[in-house]
C-alpha cells in the first residue's frame, strides 16, 4: 500500500497524524490496539498484562518475606499464609514466567529476525493473548473466591479436599495452557515456513533456535498439564477418583502427570532469555558468537531430554527406587548443554570489545546467577543429597536462581536490550546500571541464607519456623525489599525512557540480525524491501556512524543503492 | 537512507495478491503449507490431551486387571462395534468431501459433508442410548458408582454377572470409562459443529481447487478423531 | 549440614562436599573469567574486537566431554548413597507410623504407641508409614532421612542411629494449615535407658480412663485441631474445654445439647452433626472402645 | 501417486499444492478398516494369554496407518508434517512407559496395604469426608 499522503500539520488538528513507517502511530484508537493484529502491538500488550502480574506476584511475595520476619505469626495467620505463597507461585509461574519472554521479546522480535512481515497466523496470535488475559482474569477471581492454598503444585489428595477454588485455578490454568499451546503453535510454523529467501536453518539468529525449542516444549508439555489439570477438574466436581486414595486413586501419578509438564516448563522459561542472552553478549562485545552449532543444537538438546527428567522431582515421593535411579541418570544428561552454552558465551567475550551498558550488565548478571542456578542443580539431581534436600529451602533458593536469577533476568535484560527498538527511546544508562546494582544485591540477599538454611533443616512452606532460622529469614526478608526496590528502579528507568529519552537510533547496539535493519520504532510491516540476509553474528557488517550515534549495515546499503540504481534505471527505459 | 527506500517503495512493493491470501504471505502455496503444518502440531497437541486418559488407563489396568476382566462385560460389544463403522464410514465421507473439494464439485462436496454430520450424529446417538444404560444401572463414575440390582444377571455377550464377585474398586473402570469416551463424544461434538460450519461456506461456493484449505484441515481434525476411537474401541470393549 | 546422627549421614554429607567442591570451582572459573574479560577487554576507543574467533569444535568438544565425565562420577555417588538407604536391613526392628494431619504417631511391635519415637542406639529400625488423610514426608534432619507418606500404600524408610540425643522430626510435604506444627522427635537413648522407656509404657495398660483419654487425645492427633485450654480457642474444629453439657448450635441452626452421646457419635461419625461455623473435613479414626470411653471420661474432665 | 491423476488435478488451473486421492484409494482404505474392526471384534472371542492386548492393539496401529497415510495425506505430503505425528507418539510412549514402569516397580507397598486396609467392594465409602 502506497503511503497514505501526509495532511499538513494544522489542518487535522484533532485527528493525530497517522504514519505508516511507525506501528505505534500507523493507526489510533483503542480499537486498533485491542483488535489488532500487528505482532508488534501483541508484544506490547502482553508487556502490560505480564508486567502487572509480576507486581501482583510480587507483592505477594513481598508478603511472604514479612510474615516469615518472626517464627510464629508475624502479620497474618496460617491459612492465610499458605494462601500467599500459593498465589505467589502459582502466578508467578502459570502467568508470568511461562508466556514472558516468548510473548514479549518473541513475538515482537521473531517475524522480524526472520525477515517476515508477520507471524504465521495473526488472527491466532491475538487469540492466545486473549486466553491469557482470560486466564489471568480466572487468577485474580480466585483470589475473591476463597483462594488457593494448595501451593502451585496442586499436590493431590489436598487439592481435593480442600474447601477452597481448586476448580476454578484449575480451570484458569487449563486457558493458559491453551494460550500457551497456540502461541508455541504460532512460533514453530513461522520459523519454518516463513523464513527470508536465503535464510538457512543456520544463519537464523540463536534467539530463534531458543525459541523453537521452547515452542517444541510447550507443544508437546502443555497438553499433559491440560488433561491434568481437566482431571483435577472432575475429580474436584464429579468425585471420578482417579487421584484420590478413597476411591482407589493412586496420588503419586498425579505427581507424574503434574511433572511431566512441569519440569519441560521450566525449561521453556529459561531456553529463551538464554537466546536473548546470546543475541545481549555478541553485540555487546562486538564478537563473532563463539561455537554456533553447539549452541543451536544445545537448546534442542535441552528441550528434548528436558522430557526425560520429571522423576527428579519425586525421588522421595514413593517412586519407586529403579525409576528414581533412571531418573537421576538422566537428570545429569540435561546439565551438560548448559555448560556448554555457559562456556561458549565466556569465549565469545574473550576478546571482545565490551561496552558495561545495561544489557551486558544483565547478561553478565545472567552468568553469575545461572551459574549458581544450574550447578545447585547438580545437588538435587544426586539421588543422597536430593533426599536430605527435597522440599527444603535449599530447593526455594536453587528454582529462584534459576527462574527468578535467569528467565527474569534475561527478561528484562532482553527489555534493556531492544527498548530502543521497540519505542524508539533511548534510556538513561545510570538509571539502569543503579537497579541492575539493586536488583544484584537483593538478590543474593534474599537466597544465599536460602540455601544455608535449606541445607540445615529449614523445610518449605513453613508458617512457624524452628527458632534458629530467624536470623537467616531476616536476612531474606531484607534481601527482597531491595530487589524489590531494585525492580522499581528498573520501571521507573523504563517509564522515565518513554517522556524523557532521546530518539533512538536504528541501531544503537550494533547488532548484525535483521531485525535491527528496520527502523525504530520499525514500520507497521516490518519491511518493505528485506534486507539481505548475512551471517546473523558477522560483525564488521556494521560500522559506527557518529551523526546517527548509531550503527548502519553495509550490505543493507549496498543492496539499497544497488535498488535505488536499478528503479531509476528502469525510468529512464520507460520515459 | 529513508528516502531511498520510499522512492522504490512505489511500484515494486505490492505484490500481486491472489484473493484468499493474506497480506503477509507470498504465496497461496507458502500459506496452504503453514496452514497444513499448523494443522499437524494441533494435532500433535490432541494427541498429547488424549495420552493423559490412555495413561491413567495403562496405569489402572496394570494394576487391577481384575476390574477391567469384570466391568467391561457390562458394555455391549456389538454397538461399539457398530460406532466404530459408522465412524470410519463418516472419515471416508470426509476423506471424499476433501477431495470433491479440490475438484470443486460444489453439489458432492455438500452431500458428502451432510453424510459425515448424519455418521457423526448418529455415533453420538449410539453413545447416548450406551450411557443412559449405565446411569440406569447406576454403574457412572467414581463415587456415584452403585451398581443397582438390575445392573447384575446376564450380559449381552451371554456372560454371567454376580454381585458378590465384583472386584473392589470397580469404579476405576467407569472412571475411566467416562473421561476417555465422554473427552472423545466432547470432540465429536466440536467436529460436528466444524463441518456445519464447512456445510455454510461450502454452499457459498467458498471451496474450489485454488481454495480448499478449511475443508483440508477439518478433515484431518476429523480423521484424529476417528483415530482415537479406533485406538479406544479395543482397549474398552476388547478386554479379555 | 546439621549433626550427624544416622549411619549413612556421613555418607550423604560427603557426597554433598564433593558436588559442593565441584561447583565452587567451576562457579569461580565463571565468575573470574567474566569480570577479567568485562575490564580486559572492555571498550576502549581504538581497540577492535577480533571478530574471526567464530568456533573451535575441539575445545567444545572438550567442555562437553569433561562434564560429562564429572557428572557421572557425581551420580555414582549419589547412587551408591541411595542403595545403602533403600536396601532395608532384614534385622531391623519395624516401627509403624500413622501420619494424621498435623501430628505423627508410632506404634511399636509390641503394641506400645507413642507421638515420639524411641530408638535403642545401634538398633536398625525400619518405619512402615502410612497416612489416613493426604501426603506427608517424614523427614529427620539430624538422620539425612526423608520419605513421603502417602494415603493408599506403606511407604518404608530405615536407619541406624550412632548417637544418642533427641533429633527433630518435619513434616516436608504439604498438608494444609498444620503443616508447620506437625512436628516430633526422635528420642535415641541408650538400650537400658530405652528397656525401661518401654516397660514404663506398657505398663501404662491400667491407667485410670481419664489418664488414657489424655493420652489418646494427644496420641490420635485430636490436638492438632481441637483445644483443649480454657480459651476454647478455634483452630480448624471447636475448641471442647468445658463444651460436656452445653448446648451447641449445628451447622443447620439446630441447638444440640453436648451430652456422651452426641461426643460418642462426633467420634464415630464425624460429619453427622457438624457444629455451624467449622468445615467438614474431620477425617474418621478408629479408635477401640476403651480408648473412646476414655476419649469421652477425659472431655467430661475438662470443666472448671 | 498416479502421474495421470496429478497432472489432471494439477492441470485444472489450481496452484499445484492441492492433490486429490484418487477414488480408489479413498474405497479401498474404508474397505480395508471395515474388514479390519470386524477382524479384531471376531478376534476377542479367543484367548491368547498375555498376547490379546498386543493382537488388539497392533490392528488399531494398522487401521491408524491406514488413516494417516491416506485419509490424512501423510503418504503426499512433506514429509516434515509425518515426522511430526511420529515425534508425538514417541513422547506419548516415553510418558506411559516411565509411569507404568514406576506403578509396576512401587506395586508391592500398595498390594500389602490393601491387604490390610480391603476397600469395601460393594459400596464406595460416602461419608461426608471426602466431599
Amino acid at each position: 500500500m502506497t503511503s497514505i499522503p501526509m495532511p499538513e500539520e494544522g489542518t487535522l488538528t484533532t485527528k493525530p497524524v497517522v504514519d505508516e513507517t511507525n506501528y505505534l502511530k500507523s493507526a489510533y484508537g483503542i480499537k486498533s490496539w485491542l483488535l489488532t493484529q500487528d505482532h508488534k502491538r501483541i508484544a506490547i500488550m502482553y508487556m502490560i498484562g505480564i508486567g502487572i502480574a509480576f507486581l501482583l506476584g510480587g507483592l505477594f511475595a513481598l508478603a511472604v518475606r514479612l510474615e516469615l520476619w518472626t517464627p510464629t505469626k508475624t502479620i497474618v495467620e496460617a491459612a492465610t499464609y499458605n494462601k500467599l505463597f500459593t498465589l505467589h507461585g502459582a502466578i508467578m509461574t502459570f502467568l508470568v514466567l511461562v508466556p514472558s519472554i516468548p510473548a514479549i521479546l518473541g513475538n515482537f522480535v521473531l517475524p522480524m529476525m526472520l525477515g517476515a512481515k508477520d507471524v504465521a497466523f495473526p488472527k491466532l496470535n491475538l487469540l492466545s493473548f486473549y486466553l491469557w488475559l482470560l486466564g489471568a482474569i480466572g487468577f485474580v477471581v480466585v483470589l475473591f473466591a476463597g483462594d488457593l492454598d494448595t501451593g502451585w503444585t496442586f499436590y493431590a489428595p489436598y487439592s481435593i479436599r480442600t474447601q477452597t477454588a481448586v476448580a476454578l485455578a484449575a480451570t484458569g490454568a487449563f486457558i493458559l495452557g491453551f494460550s500457551s499451546i497456540l502461541t508455541g503453535l504460532n512460533f514453530m510454523v513461522t520459523i519454518h515456513k516463513m523464513r527470508a529467501k536465503t535464510m538457512g536453518w543456520f544463519r537464523m539468529p540463536l534467539l530463534l533456535w531458543g525459541l523453537y525449542a521452547t515452542s517444541v516444549i510447550q507443544i508437546v508439555a502443555t497438553p499433559v498439564i491440560g488433561i491434568t489439570v481437566g482431571m483435577l477438574f472432575l475429580e474436584k466436581l464429579f468425585h471420578i477418583g482417579f487421584f484420590d486414595p478413597k476411591l482407589g486413586g493412586d496420588p503419586v501419578l498425579f505427581e507424574h502427570f503434574f511433572w511431566f509438564y512441569s519440569h519441560p516448563v521450566v525449561y521453556v522459561m529459561i531456553l529463551p532469555a538464554m537466546g536473548v542472552i546470546s543475541e545481549i553478549i555478541t553485540a555487546m562485545s562486538r564478537k563473532h558468537i563463539f561455537g554456533y552449532t553447539f549452541i543451536a543444537f544445545s537448546s534442542i538438546a535441552i528441550a528434548l531430554f528436558g522430557f526425560l527428567v520429571w522423576g527428579h522431582h519425586m525421588f522421595v515421593s514413593g517412586q519407586s527406587s529403579l525409576m528414581s535411579t533412571i531418573f537421576s541418570l538422566l537428570t545429569f544428561s540435561v546439565s551438560i548443554p548448559s555448560a556448554i552454552k555457559v562456556f561458549n558465551w565466556l569465549a565469545t567475550m574473550y576478546k571482545g570489545s565490551i561496552s558495561l551498558a545495561p544489557p551486558m550488565l544483565f547478561a553478565m548478571g545472567f552468568l553469575f546467577l545461572f551459574g549458581i542456578g544450574g550447578l545447585t542443580g547438580l545437588f538435587l539431581g544426586t539421588l543422597n543429597t536430593d533426599v536430605h534436600l527435597h522440599d527444603t529451602y535449599f530447593i526455594v533458593a536453587h528454582f529462584h536462581y534459576t527462574m527468578m536469577g535467569s528467565a527474569l533476568i534475561g527478561l528484562i535484560g532482553g527489555l534493556f536490550f531492544y527498548w530502543p527498538k521497540i519505542f524508539g527511546r533511548m534510556y538513561s544508562h545510570l538509571l539502569g546500571t543503579i537497579s541492575f546494582i539493586l536488583i544484584f544485591v537483593g538478590f543474593n540477599l534474599t537466597f544465599i541464607p536460602q540455601f544455608l538454611m535449606g541445607s540445615m533443616g529449614m523445610p518449605r512452606r513453613y508458617y512457624n519456623y524452628p527458632p534458629e532460622f530467624q536470623a537467616y529469614h531476616q536476612w531474606s526478608t531484607v534481601g527482597s525489599f531491595v530487589l524489590a526496590a531494585g525492580l522499581f528502579t528498573a520501571l521507573w528507568c523504563f517509564i522515565h525512557s518513554l517522556f524523557r529519552g532521546e530518539k533512538a537510533p536504528d541501531n544503537p547496539w550494533g547488532a548484525v540480525t535483521l531485525d535491527w535493519k528496520t527502523s525504530s520504532p520499525p514500520h507497521h510491516h516490518n519491511f518493505d524491501i528485506v534486507p539481505p540476509v548475512t551471517d546473523p553474528y558477522d560483525m564488521d557488517d556494521v560500522y559506527w556512524d557518529e551523526e546517527s550515534k548509531g550503527y548502519i549495515s553495509r550490505s543493507q546499503q549496498a543492496a539499497l543503492q544497488e535498488l535505488a540504481a536499478g528503479v531509476s534505471g528502469t525510468q529512464e527505459k520507460n520515459s | 537512507m529513508s528516502q531511498a527506500i520510499d522512492s522504490i517503495h512505489g511500484d515494486q512493493g505490492q505484490l500481486s495478491h491472489e484473493p484468499h491470501v493474506a497480506h503477509h504471505f507470498e504465496s497461496a502455496e507458502q500459506q496452504y503449507d503453514s496452514a497444513k503444518l499448523g494443522m499437524w502440531v494441533f494435532l500433535v497437541t490432541e494427541i498429547l490431551f488424549f495420552s493423559g486418559l490412555f495413561c491413567v488407563y495403562a496405569v489402572y489396568r496394570s494394576l487391577h486387571p481384575e476390574v477391567f476382566l469384570y466391568a467391561h462385560q457390562w458394555l455391549d460389544k456389538g454397538l461399539g462395534a457398530l460406532n466404530t463403522v459408522v465412524l470410519i464410514i463418516s472419515s471416508f465421507t470426509m476423506a471424499w468431501a476433501v477431495r470433491n473439494a479440490q475438484l470443486g464439485q460444489k453439489k458432492a462436496l455438500m452431500i458428502n459433508l451432510t453424510l459425515t454430520l448424519v455418521c457423526a450424529g448418529t455415533f453420538m446417538g449410539i453413545k447416548a442410548k450406551e450411557y443412559s444404560q449405565k446411569f440406569e444401572h447406576g454403574t457412572t463414575w467414581g463415587a456415584s458408582f452403585h451398581p443397582h440390582d438390575n445392573a447384575f444377571g446376564e450380559t449381552h455377550d451371554g456372560g454371567e454377572l454376580k454381585k458378590e464377585d465384583m472386584p473392589p474398586n470397580t469404579q476405576l473402570f467407569f472412571s475411566i470409562y467416562f473421561a476417555l469416551t465422554g473427552l472423545h463424544g466432547l470432540h465429536v461434538l466440536i467436529g460436528m459443529g466444524l463441518i456445519l460450519w464447512l456445510l455454510v461456506r461450502a454452499a457459498k461456493g467458498t471451496f474450489g481447487p485454488e481454495y480448499f484449505t478449511p475443508v483440508d484441515i477439518v478433515g484431518l481434525y476429523w480423521h484424529l478423531v476417528d483415530l482415537i476411537w479406533i485406538f479406544l474401541f479395543p482397549l474398552l470393549y476388547l478386554i479379555h | 549440614m546439621p549433626e550427624r546422627a544416622s549411619s549413612y549421614a556421613a555418607e550423604v554429607d560427603w557426597a554433598f562436599n564433593f558436588v559442593f567442591w565441584i561447583s565452587v570451582f567451576f562457579f569461580a572459573l565463571i565468575v573470574i573469567l567474566t569480570v577479567v574479560f568485562a575490564i580486559k577487554y572492555r571498550r576502549r576507543p581504538g581497540v577492535e574486537a577480533d571478530n574471526s574467533i567464530t568456533h573451535n569444535t575441539k575445545l567444545e568438544v572438550f567442555w562437553s566431554v569433561v562434564p560429562l565425565g564429572l557428572v557421572i562420577v557425581i551420580f555414582w555417588f549419589g547412587f551408591s548413597g541411595f542403595v545403602d538407604m533403600r536396601t532395608f536391613p532384614k534385622d531391623a526392628m519395624v516401627v509403624k507410623v500413622h501420619a494424621k494431619m498435623w501430628s505423627w504417631s508410632f506404634e511399636y511391635p509390641n503394641g506400645v504407641e507413642s507421638t515420639t519415637l524411641h530408638v535403642p542406639l545401634g538398633q536398625k529400625v525400619k518405619l512402615r508409614m502410612d497416612s489416613s488423610d493426604v501426603l506427608h514426608s517424614f523427614w529427620v534432619p539430624a538422620f539425612r532421612v526423608k520419605q513421603d507418606v502417602v494415603p493408599g500404600r506403606y511407604t518404608y524408610l530405615w536407619f541406624e542411629a550412632i548417637k544418642t540425643g533427641t533429633f527433630r522430626v518435619l513434616c516436608t510435604e504439604y498438608c494444609g494449615t498444620g503443616h508447620s506444627t506437625m512436628l516430633s522427635a526422635v528420642e535415641v537413648q541408650s538400650p537400658e535407658a530405652f528397656k525401661a522407656w518401654m516397660a514404663e509404657e506398657s505398663s501404662g495398660k491400667n491407667l485410670s480412663p481419664v489418664e488414657r483419654g489424655k493420652k489418646v487425645f494427644s496420641l490420635k492427633g485430636c490436638a492438632g485441631c481441637h483445644t483443649v485450654t480454657k480459651d476454647r480457642k478455634k483452630l480448624v474444629g471447636p475448641g471442647l474445654y468445658g463444651i460436656f453439657g452445653h448446648e451447641v448450635t449445628l451447622a443447620g441452626g439446630k441447638k444440640v445439647l453436648a451430652d456422651e452421646n452426641y461426643l460418642r457419635e462426633s467420634i464415630l461419625d464425624p460429619n453427622a452433626k457438624v457444629v455451624n461455623g467449622f468445615p467438614p473435613i474431620m477425617s474418621l479414626i478408629p479408635l477401640k472402645d476403651k480408648e473412646l470411653d476414655g476419649v469421652i471420661e477425659y472431655l467430661k474432665s475438662l470443666k472448671d | 501417486m498416479s502421474g495421470q491423476e496429478q497432472m489432471q488435478g494439477a492441470g485444472q488451473g489450481n496452484h499445484g499444492f492441492a492433490h486429490p486421492v484418487p477414488m480408489k484409494i479413498l474405497v479401498g482404505v474404508a474397505a480395508a478398516l471395515i474388514a479390519l474392526t470386524i477382524l479384531t471384534v471376531l478376534l476377542s472371542d479367543f484367548h491368547f494369554g498375555a498376547f490379546d492386548i498386543w493382537i488388539a492393539m497392533g490392528i488399531a496401529a494398522a487401521k491408524g496407518t491406514l488413516v494417516a497415510l491416506f485419509f490424512m495425506h501423510l503418504y503426499w505430503d512433506k514429509r516434515f508434517n509425518g515426522f511430526v505425528f511420529i515425534a508425538s507418539l514417541f513422547f506419548v510412549a516415553i510418558f506411559i512407559g516411565f509411569v507404568l514402569l514406576d506403578t509396576h516397580t512401587y506395586e508391592d507397598g500398595v498390594k500389602q496395604y490393601q491387604q490390610d486396609h480391603p476397600p469395601s467392594s460393594h459400596s464406595v465409602p460416602l461419608s461426608g469426608e471426602h466431599k
